[in-house]
């Protein structure tokens, strides 16, 4: 069977080998947590408890009435000591609330529905997700049970799940697939009942082998698929993903429902399974905390709202000078002004890059090389719109296609003038999003 | 109604005034255009048909002609003028003949449009002088960056072989339809 | 930790190591052997033509760019690629103050009045050739004879000019070799292309561009060739004569003023090959590869526009 | 009187530079191109252009007032056709071979822009004596240019200035400077010339660069 790609694409190097060999550790309990109340795409949380109340592990701290939106649960027993605006990894200040941890053994869990998706009804594990507060966590954190609630008029029939990884450095979901295999093929036969779908498949990147053993081995139980993908950034980008695993094509401006499939992460089955099975609410997740700044790269299973400082001390602290601090991968991970800032549901990785990695490079102008072309996923004129985007000329940008860019950050990868390709289109994107704005009003 | 009625009288009357400032400078002019554009005829034929001292325009096969003779009135050769299309433009000549008609005697460029300083330098002595003496039997030929063997070549101009060539052509166009073959 | 060394930037956090200096390096590299070929061919004046050249090409770069007051731009030696291609498609012996006159040109007119490097429409080097051929048509087509020769040795004129004019017809393997006469680098056909294996293997060069050039010369060429073989030469001799080589490998690969797509380089290339057969059989010129060059650089951006490549999820390029 | 005398010389001047037929308008660019290959035919297509645009700017202004609205144009062109016409037949007559030289361009100053331009933005509008410095001035501007021009174009590509030998054997005459594109180049690098002058005055002043 020939690998499954798409067209585009780049190689960067990949760095998995610095942590990919590193089980899963549980990261011991900070004092301190600090839980943002916006950690999804949608409406923020307001806060349901209030300062000096005690909580328990579990125990819904924030929620919204909005549809596209999803809980948050407390990630450990405590004292609410404040609710105040903190730096939020996303760049500003968000409403959070900071708890005190404390020794405490009682769980404020869900009730468990059972373990046999058979036995279950769609209808209530959706709710369970919903309740659960459980979101993608493969990095977007778009709320998982708006994902798994299609509009009546489209039929879904695939379900497609996650596990190329093709960020470089990372290996949360690498280990995920080791580790818990039961708990990821559970998951997803539990999506599969909500979604009603019969077809299963698992992708994953060709760079994982013994992964694609262990998944195989559990999900020919079920009659599930595993598609061997192409190592190739990006990969696991949704759209590049179904193309390349049903050779479907997600329309310009549409979701992967409007071609009949649902794409999820490893990572989020396993949540669906434990909400499901344990009733345990989302309020840890897997970490790779790994990059050349940093002394021992490994994996951790942290508690939501653990302060990066935290997970970076238990992986044997910092080494050499410190030049980047990176939430996620290196092609689409955000910067991070220092190390301060809590774990959320989308923290799929922190990366400590060393500052002899950035050394400093003109930015020059286009040389039409069309490197960029070659790699774009979904065949963009990186090179023009970058132009355009210098230019200033919103429009034309629009017209060349600027709202298709998946931000993937190839062009940029690639780019022998090191040009901001990248920035310079989500600046595109924005200014155009103003304009929309304006034009309504 | 008035409006228009000004408007042509006004317009008319710039016409007119016009007609005749231009009539009066043109009265003026004229003889001299004229003495102008005939001497430089006669400079031409005299130039290309040696020992000349009057003319006489004939026609013969469709072409204009001039018919020289000397001081005692024997003719002593003919000044035939012809023209046709060179690299840029229209090449306009006057190639002097032999009462034979079998040699050259004198070629002069009347008009030519072709790239100055390179096949403009058709007009040049040193490519006209080329001309002179040169039999037109069984037609003229050029050479390219080597010296002229038989008695009917010569040099093309280097860089310009296209104004060499077509001068050449017109020449032998011409003088073959004089000559009625 | 000190925060204030913390770098905060937009993804993506690492990039590739290629860069513009590497990719005219290589270039540079990749051209040494027929450089040096062409040294030993026509003798130790060419060196000199190569070293004046690339001096005036920075030295005029350098000019133009403290006037503008633009960001520094001679480390990227893309002057010196282009110092080095104009003297390669100049005649040997191309007196000292036109190699000159070409360079200053090359840069000045070729390329920084456009705004420098990326924004020039026309392949500057071939600019600076254009130039001269207007301004000194006698110099541009007087040629001397290669120091290891063939035939056409003899009256020192091009495998071209002796096919047009004289209807003689160049060994193919001097012309492979390049022992024949003709512009400084562009005689060795070998040299060129083992020197372009590596900017093919990078992908530096768009590969559609010479292949589409070498095909439609070939099928062209032998189309002609078939239908008078007295009259016109074999496609062979097509592919390997004057600056045929040099021009599809490193002259309408620059990548500045060819299409950004392969659809659009395939184009582009057909083009070319297309304008210098018929130029070479048709025209007043002997050769015509570097105006077919300059001619299609001229479509470049009209050729960009409508290959715009289908974007992902949309119906057709140009459904919006 | 002495704004009289500032705006008198002001209209006169400002063709040499602020207002500059070619630099500035880039008007007539038909003749200025195709004319310049020496410093002559540019005098000659200069003074042509003197002679027929002070004329005629002078005549429009005197009757500017008895000319409706609707038929100036015809009427402008009427004038300056006249005096185009005149022009051709005295170099005719007189100077056979520059008329030569110059071909088609002499009558072709009829439609040359700056002519109906001057006639229609200035003469048109002012009096008879303005009219005339402004005419006088843009000419003689329009003159100057391409001269230099010309000059430029002749040096380079003949080595001679006015027929005259400047630049010795040892530089080879540059035949695209004689072509078309040699014109243009000339052309450019004047008006980048003039624009980094320009600038340069301007920052001396201290004022803003920039559009």
């Amino acid at each position: 069977m020939g690998l499954f790609t798409f067209k585009g694409g780049v190689h960067p190097p990949y760095q998995k080998e610095l942590s990919s060999g590193r089980a899963i550790k549980t990261a011991p309990l900070p004092k301190q947590l600090i839980v943002p109340l916006s950690q999804h795409i949608g409406a923020p949380c307001n806060p349901t408890v209030s300062v000096g109340e005690t909580v328990k592990e579990g125990q819904v701290i924030g929620k919204s009435d909005a549809f596209v939106s999803a809980p948050i649960h407390s990630p450990v027993s405590g004292k609410i000591k404040k609710i105040e605006p903190v730096l939020h990894p996303l760049g500003k200040k968000v409403m959070s609330v900071i708890i005190d941890a404390q020794e405490d053994e009682e769980k404020a869990y869900l009730e468990p529905l059972g373990d046999d998706p058979e036995k279950l009804d769609g209808k209530a594990i959706l709710e369970r997700v919903r309740d659960a507060g459980i979101v993608g966590l493969g990095g977007a954190t778009f709320p998982t049970h708006v994902k798994f609630s299609p509009p009546k008029d489209k039929k879904i029939d695939t379900l497609i799940l996650n596990g190329c990884e093709c960020e470089p450095y990372l290996t949360a979901d690498h280990r995920l697939m080791l580790e818990r295999t039961t708990d990821i093929i559970l998951g997803a036969r539990m999506i599969a009942r909500i979604l009603n779908v019969d077809r299963i498949i698992i992708a994953i990147e060709d760079n994982k082998p013994d992964a694609i053993e262990k998944v195989r081995g559990e999900a020919s139980k079920y009659g599930i698929e595993v598609a061997v993908t192409h190592t190739k950034y990006p990969q696991g980008a949704e759209k590049m993903l179904i193309k390349a695993v049903i050779d479907r094509e997600v329309p310009s401006g549409g979701l992967p429902m409007d071609v009949g499939t649902v794409v999820s992460n490893v990572g989020t089955a396993v949540a669906v399974c434990e909400a499901v099975r344990d009733g345990k609410p989302l309020i840890e997740r897997v970490v790779t905390v790994t990059g050349n700044g940093v002394k021992e790269p490994s994996n951790f299973l942290a508690r939501i709202g653990t302060p990066m400082a935290h997970l970076v001390e238990q992986a044997g602290g910092t080494t050499g000078k410190l030049g980047k601090i990176i939430m996620g991968g290196p092609m689409m991970g955000l910067a991070q002004p220092s190390l301060d800032v809590p774990v959320i549901k989308g923290t799929s990785g922190i990366l400590l890059l060393q500052m002899e990695n950035y050394m400093k490079v003109d930015y020059r102008a286009c040389i039409k090389c069309s490197f960029c072309v070659r790699v774009c996923p979904v065949h963009l004129l990186p090179s023009t719109l970058s132009i355009i985007g210098e230019a200033q000329k919103w429009e034309l940008a629009e017209k060349y296609g600027v709202n298709d860019c998946i931000e993937c950050g190839s062009c940029a990868y690639v780019c022998p003038s090191k040009r901001p390709i990248v920035q310079l289109i989500k600046t595109t994107k924005a200014k155009l999003r103003e304009i929309k704005a304006m034009e309504k009003k | 109604m008035q409006n228009r009625a000004k408007m042509i009288i006004i317009l008319t009357l710039f016409a007119l005034v016009s007609g005749l400032v231009l009539s009066v400078v043109y009265l003026f002019s004229n003889p001299f255009i004229q003495k102008n554009m005939l001497a430089e005829q006669k400079k031409a034929i005299f130039a290309v048909v040696p020992n000349a001292n009057s003319y006489e325009e004939k026609e013969k096969n469709g072409l204009k002609y001039f018919e020289c003779k000397d001081s005692s009135g024997n003719v002593v050769g003919y000044a035939l003028p012809a023209k046709g299309n060179g690299y840029q433009g229209e090449i306009k000549l006057m190639i002097g003949l032999s009462p034979d008609l079998k040699t050259i005697t004198g070629l002069e460029v009347l008009e030519q449009v072709e790239t100055p300083g390179l096949g403009g330098r058709i007009s040049e002595e040193s490519f006209l002088n080329q001309f002179k003496g040169i039999k037109d039997e069984p037609q003229v030929e050029y050479v390219k960056n080597k010296k002229p063997e038989k008695p009917n070549q010569i040099k093309a101009i280097t860089g310009a072989t296209i104004s060499s060539r077509s001068v050449v052509a017109i020449i032998n166009k011409f003088i073959k339809q004089f000559k009625g073959e | 930790m000190e925060k204030a060394e913390i770098i905060v930037s937009t993804s993506p956090h690492i990039k590739s190591r290629e860069t513009v200096p590497r990719i005219m390096l290589s270039v540079i590299i990749t051209l040494l052997p027929a450089v040096a070929f062409s040294v030993y061919l026509f003798g130790i004046y060419v060196l000199f033509m190569y070293l004046v050249s690339i001096a005036t090409c920075l030295v005029s770069e350098y000019i133009v760019v403290k006037l503008r007051k633009r960001p520094f731009t001679l480390n990227d030696f893309s002057a010196v690629v282009t110092g080095i291609l104009l003297v390669m498609v100049l005649p040997p012996k191309f007196p000292m103050y036109g190699v000159v006159i070409g360079a200053f040109i090359a840069i000045v007119v070729g390329k920084q009045i456009f705004g420098g490097i990326g924004y020039n429409i026309f392949n500057p080097a071939l600019i600076g050739r254009a130039f001269l051929a207007a301004a000194y048509p006698v110099h541009i087509t007087s040629w001397i004879a290669p120091r290891i020769g063939s035939i056409s040795a003899v009256t020192g004129a091009t495998p071209l000019a002796a096919m047009k004019f004289s209807g003689v017809e160049t060994s193919l393997k001097a012309l492979f070799l390049g022992t024949v006469g003709g512009s400084v680098g562009e005689t060795s056909a070998l040299l060129l292309l083992i020197g372009s294996i590596y900017l093919f293997i990078k992908r530096y060069i768009k590969w559609q561009i010479p292949v589409s050039i070498f095909v439609t010369v070939f099928v062209l060429g032998e189309i002609f060739h078939l239908i008078n073989p007295v009259k016109y030469p074999g496609p062979i001799f097509h592919l390997l004569s004057g600056g045929l080589m040099i021009g599809a490998l490193y002259m309408a690969t620059d990548m500045v003023t060819s299409p950004l797509t392969g659809k659009g380089c395939v184009i582009f290339g057909a083009g070319i090959g297309f304008l210098v057969v018929i130029i070479r059989l048709f025209g007043g010129l002997p050769e015509g590869v570097m105006y077919s060059i300059l001619f299609m650089n001229a479509f470049v951006p009209l050729i960009n526009r409508v290959t715009r490549p289908r974007i992902f999820g949309t119906e057709a390029a140009h459904a919006k | 009187m002495a704004d009289d005398r500032r705006r008198s010389a002001y209209e006169l001047l400002k063709g040499f530079w602020t207002e500059n037929p070619i630099l500035v308008m880039v008007l007539g660019m038909c003749p200025t191109l195709a004319v310049t290959t020496s410093a002559i035919n540019g005098l000659t297509m200069g003074l042509a252009v003197v002679f027929v645009l002070t004329a005629s700017s002078v005549i429009i202004s005197l009757v500017r007032n008895i000319i409706p609205k609707e038929v100036r144009i015809p009427t402008f062109i009427v004038i300056i056709a006249t005096f185009v016409t005149m022009v051709d037949l005295f170099l005719k007559a007189f100077f056979l071979d520059l008329s030569k030289a110059l071909g088609p361009f002499i009558p072709l100053i009829v439609v040359n822009c700056i002519i109906l331009g001057r006639a229609e933005a200035f003469a048109s509008k002012n009096n008879v004596w303005l009219s005339f410095l402004d005419a006088l001035g843009v000419s003689l501007g329009f003159t100057v240019t391409l001269i230099f021009l010309g000059g430029v174009r002749e040096i380079l590509g003949m080595r001679t200035f006015f027929g005259m030998k400047v630049l010795g054997k040892g530089f080879e005459p540059m035949i695209i400077m004689l072509l078309p594109p040699g014109a243009f180049l000339t052309l450019g690098f004047m008006l980048g010339a003039k624009n980094l002058i320009d600038r340069k005055l301007k920052e001396k002043r201290g004022g803003k660069v920039g559009h």
